[in-house]
């Protein structure tokens, strides 16, 4: 299916879920409260069949605004894909957790909560994966500023050779 | 052709030829100087057999293997014997390394316990003959001698495994304890079958016994197939490839041994290849005829008069159980370094529903074939 | 009297579970992964991978340097198949740009690609041989994988991390001879598959670990995200060189191996490795097309842009790596540096399905599991 | 030469039973019965019984005591020590039970009447061992044989216990 058959079928079975599609842009911005639902349709709608979660990603535009995950949904049988996207506030943000959907999104959530601070409500086990259990802040924000010493050991900022 | 017991009561260690009457320290001068010989040829066998396997793996992987450390001089480049001294150079080093003893470990039984497994292997050598008559001491029980003392290396083991305090460690010792109490029951079942044929548990009257009639190997079909099931029980005994569960490097990082180093670590080495020898010289003694030479026996199963020369003898002797050891040796150098590993369930399984079944089956059926042809 | 509950437990021997950290320092990881293990003696009754101890913020990293210098980051994450991760990453960044690739320089590319996969696979063999205690086979698969390293080396220099993939191009030209030199490797490479075969593959042993071991159901590993050969050994025949091409995959004839369960079950471990073994053999037939295609001359640095600045806007591409789908969420803000970049990496996901495939199974299991997953750290913490 | 082996291997037995009995530590008890047991094995070569001295080492060290300590370890867990733990009204009370039985059984020993003569040794004790056994003692024999596989069954009963 092409991207405007997909989200006609989507605004056919839950009406509002999806904001509306801008011109050419090839994703789709949901609803925070629907996503749940959308997402279980998606995956379980025979016409739409998203089995694969290939690509969650989290996303921040900058300081004072509000992050966004983007999801990119394919679909193995159907060969065709979407890409959906879900906006969070930037402080003590969350999403609904889609781990028991695809699970894939497991690993993929906690990373995003790990390097974004983004939570994800309903996660089985919603803790960092890739650094330290007692690291401060979440490095992939744009006004992250990594902290001077880690267990007293100095975290080296010199960024020559690679700036 | 002393008896066990002449061997204790004579003296600390069997020296039958030393009167009743001698001095106590004469006897233990000659005990500890005969020891050291024992030590010398598990010292001399770990050496070579660690060359070997070096070079035998090198070559069976398509490289070279050591090739840089000479001896007296000799280098032997990318030959054979290049890196003649590899081994030498390592056991020096092995000995002045540092010998690290974990903090939270059992340091005592961390101490003793490779000793206990070394030990064992020392004291099965005393009873095994490297040729005719070349024996510490040749008891009437003497298979059933080495067998006993071997069984005693594997609390060794489990000791290490625990007192070093390490989970790892742990799941060798265990591994390894449930695999040789599993392995002996083949291994002995194996061996009984000859004894019933022989009548005798002296290694030189089973000798002789082949001398007389022919090896257990082409004796009957039944004794092949012991001989197959000892050789598989030997290899799992001393734990190497495809049974080397206890120390499965790619499970179990170094599985028992995992916190040893240095000398200690040496001693399991000694032990190792000492054990290997072992199992291979029983092998050979029992079921290829020992020091008999091939053509000698061959001929004589032919039916060639006596009188021809045999390539028998003491020193032939030597030669051919020296031969038939290390080709033994070598045959488990070349599992080691073809196969991959069983897993645990498989070992005890191979163990328990395949080699023991089957020795049990093939004592009645020797005992039949017995009747019917001997 | 005792209760019900009491009756039925009665006389059975209550184990205590054991706790056992698998790494970050052990042989049989691969890397610098921790498993956290609970064992009931070797009975594995769960497993929690920790990841992130070879974590370098890689991500973070694209944020501050230009496009043209993320290349040697990618070389770096699955640094088994540097050419392949770098690949992706120009044919993301062209994309994005909408540049146009000259015919020679995408032979160039597809030859690089199906070698490094083909490297890639020894690897993944070897590996899988000395885990399971077979330590020679190993031995023979780093010799082959030395001369394609060998031939790297004659192209690019390097031997392991190349930089040789460019943004609309490659470093340098083929080195005069190279086709013939690659020729006469995959001739000589081709009859030992057939040894690794013998050695290890229909090795009884062999057999015995990993036939039924650590079955992976199809929709299972459709569900937790596996791609490559793992998904393709549970039978799904999903390859993004023939579901979407890419380059010009859509020229090669060559077939997409599936899992057939030849010894157990399909999606056991020994489906796993067997898919990579024949995988190498269809590399071969992809690089000897791709041999005789190659356009004799054609300048590979034509669409080289002078100044990498693609215009603002997003895109999510990905190709088919020797470990499974790598893609690139890219973010540009129009300027020379990426604004965001995100790497999916087929390891990654290919490692979190391991609780549910190797959990109930032996220690030994474990590792024969982990071995047929075919992880490379670098790529899953980057 | 016969005192001093005999002296040894005397004192071995009595040290490591000594050990066994007052080692905290179960695993380390179980090394010192180790010792003990292969004092008793020589004590049974000096007595011509040089079958039962192999026997005794291939059973009781090789077989029993390696239950012993997988037991020991299999039942607690790593890093924690066994440690018997032992009061002083337990020692009282075993000391003196000690006491009596020691009495007892030096009595015994002193009022017993002993064979006192030349040991012989026997020649081929294997054989006459394994004749008597088939000939003369065959119904023993057997129903020892049933016995230990009854527990054998037994014990496999107990351990398959867990799925039914």
């Amino acid at each position: 299916m092409e991207f405007t058959e997909i989200i006609a079928r989507v605004d056919q079975l839950a009406p509002g879920a999806f904001a509306p599609a801008e011109e050419g842009a090839g994703h789709v911005w949901v609803q925070p409260e629907q996503w749940l639902k959308v997402a279980q349709l998606l995956r379980e709608d025979p016409e739409l069949h998203f089995d694969s979660l290939m690509c969650l990603s989290g996303h921040d535009r900058g300081p004072e605004q509000p992050l966004w995950v983007a999801y990119n949904l394919h679909s193995m049988d159907i060969l065709h894909k979407l890409e959906v996207r879900i906006e969070a506030l930037r402080e003590g943000g969350s999403i609904f957790s889609v781990a028991n959907i695809w699970r894939t999104a497991d690993w993929h959530e906690r990373e995003v909560y790990d390097l974004f601070g983004i939570n994800f409500e309903g996660h089985p086990d919603m803790r960092r994966i890739l650094l330290p259990v007692d690291w401060e802040g979440h490095p992939l924000l744009k006004d992250y500023t990594a902290p001077d010493y880690y267990r007293g050991i100095p975290v080296l900022k010199d960024k020559r050779g690679w700036e | 052709m002393t008896s066990f017991t002449d061997f204790l009561t004579t003296g600390l260690l069997g020296l039958s030829w030393v009167p009743d009457s001698a001095w106590a320290g004469g006897v233990l001068a000659v005990a500890i100087l005969l020891g050291l010989a024992v030590f010398t040829l598990m010292a001399l066998n770990a050496m070579v057999a660690v060359y070997f396997e070096r070079k035998v793996s090198a070559f069976m992987q398509d490289r070279l293997g050591p090739m840089e450390v000479g001896l007296f001089g000799f280098r032997g480049g990318k030959r054979f014997w290049g890196g003649i001294g590899q081994t030498v150079a390592d056991a020096v080093k092995l000995v002045i390394k540092e010998d690290t003893i974990p903090a939270d470990s059992d340091p005592r039984l961390f101490r003793f316990a490779p000793f206990l497994i070394f030990g064992a292997a020392f004291c099965a050598f005393i009873g095994i003959p490297v040729g005719y008559g070349l024996v510490i001491s040749d008891f009437n029980i003497g298979i059933l001698y080495v067998t006993a003392i071997s069984s005693v290396g594997v609390i060794g083991i489990i000791l290490t495994g625990w007192a070093s305090n390490n989970k790892w460690s742990l799941y060798g010792a265990m591994r390894s304890a449930a695999q040789i109490i599993s392995y002996e029951l083949p291994l002995g079942l194996s061996l009984l079958l000859v004894v019933m044929v022989v009548g005798s548990l002296q290694f030189h009257d089973i000798v002789a016994w082949q001398e007389e009639h022919r090896w257990f190997l082409i004796h009957s079909p039944f004794t092949m197939v012991a001989f197959l099931i000892f050789f598989m029980s030997g290899v799992a005994e001393v734990n190497r490839t495809p049974f080397d569960l206890p120390e499965s490097e790619s499970e179990l990082v170094a599985g028992f041994m995992t916190e040893y180093s240095g000398f200690r670590w040496a001693i399991f080495f000694l032990s190792e290849y000492a054990n290997m020898a072992i199992i291979s010289l029983m092998t050979a003694i029992v079921f290829l005829g020992g020091w008999l030479s091939p053509v000698g026996s061959l001929l004589r199963l032919l039916g060639v008069p006596e009188g021809w020369y045999y390539l028998d003898g003491p020193i032939w002797g030597v030669f051919w159980i020296m031969g038939k050891v290390a080709f033994f040796i070598f045959v488990m150098m070349w599992f080691r370094w073809t196969w991959p590993r069983l897993r645990v369930d498989q070992l005890m399984y191979t163990a328990w529903k395949v080699f023991i079944p089957f020795s049990l089956a093939n004592i009645f059926f020797v005992g039949v074939w017995e009747l019917v042809f001997g | 009297m005792k209760t019900a509950e009491e009756l039925k437990n009665f006389g059975v021997i209550k184990t205590e579970e054991m706790v056992l950290n698998m790494g970050p320092q052990h042989p049989s990881t691969h890397g610098v992964l921790r498993l956290k293990i609970k064992t009931d003696g070797e009975i594995v009754s769960e497993i929690e991978p920790h990841i992130g101890y070879l974590h370098r913020c890689f991500e973070k990293h694209c944020e501050n340097v230009t496009y043209e210098q993320v290349i040697p980051y990618v070389d770096r994450c699955d640094y088994l198949a540097s050419m392949n991760n770098s690949h992706v990453w120009a044919m993301a960044v062209e994309k994005l740009m909408g540049i146009e690739i000259p015919e020679r320089v995408e032979y160039i590319r597809v030859i690089m690609a199906e070698l490094q996969r083909i490297a890639s696979h020894l690897m993944a063999v070897g590996a899988m041989g000395l885990d399971l205690g077979g330590i020679t086979p190993i031995t023979y698969t780093f010799r082959d994988r030395e001369r394609i390293l060998d031939l790297f080396e004659y192209v690019s220099g390097a031997r392991l991390l190349y930089n040789y993939i460019w943004i609309g191009g490659v470093a340098h030209d083929l080195p005069p001879n190279f086709v013939q030199h690659t020729r006469d490797f995959l001739d000589w490479f081709e009859p030992q598959i057939v040894e690794y075969d013998r050695l290890l593959t229909y090795n009884k042993i062999f057999i015995e670990r990993t036939a039924d071991v650590g079955v992976l159901p199809a929709d299972v590993a459709i569900n937790w995200g596996c791609t490559g050969p793992v998904l393709r050994a549970s039978g799904v025949e999903w390859d993004l060189r023939r579901a979407e091409p890419y380059s010009i995959y859509d020229r090669f004839d060559f077939d997409v191996v599936v899992g057939k369960g030849e010894v157990g079950t399909v999606g056991d471990c020994w489906d796993r490795y067997w898919v990579r073994v024949e995988e190498m053999r269809q590399c071969i037939r992809i690089v000897r097309q791709a041999l005789d295609q190659l356009p004799p001359d054609g300048d590979v640095h034509a669409a080289v842009p002078k100044k990498v600045r693609p215009p603002k806007g997003e895109i999510h591409f990905r190709a088919e790596n020797p470990k499974g789908d790598l893609g690139f969420y890219i973010v540009s803000d129009g300027s020379p540096k990426p604004y965001r970049v995100k790497m999916r990496s087929p390891a990654f996901c290919n490692l979190s399905v391991i609780n549910e495939i190797a959990r109930g199974w032996m220690i030994s299991d474990v590792i024969a599991v982990l071995g047929s997953l075919d992880i490379v750290l670098g790529e899953i913490d980057r | 030469m016969g005192e001093i082996t005999f002296i040894v291997l005397a004192a071995l037995v009595v040290v490591t039973a000594y050990f066994t009995v007052t080692s905290p530590n179960l695993v380390h008890a179980a090394v010192a019965l180790m010792g003990t047991l292969f004092g008793v094995a020589g004590l049974y070569v000096f007595l011509y019984a040089d079958f039962l001295a192999a026997t005794q080492v291939v059973i009781y060290v090789g077989g029993i005591l390696v239950l012993i300590i997988f037991g020991v370890m299999f039942t607690t867990q790593i890093g924690s020590q066994v440690m018997v733990k032992s009061s002083a009204p337990n020692r009282l009370a075993s000391g003196l039970a000690v006491l009596v039985l020691f009495v007892g059984l030096a009595n015994i020993m002193r009022q017993a009447p002993w064979h006192r003569g030349e040991l012989v040794a026997v020649e081929g004790t294997v054989k006459t061992l394994g004749t008597s056994l088939l000939t003369r003692y065959l119904l023993h024999f057997e129903v020892a044989g049933v016995l230990l596989l009854l527990s054998l069954l037994g014990a496999a009963y107990l351990a398959r216990r867990e799925h039914g």
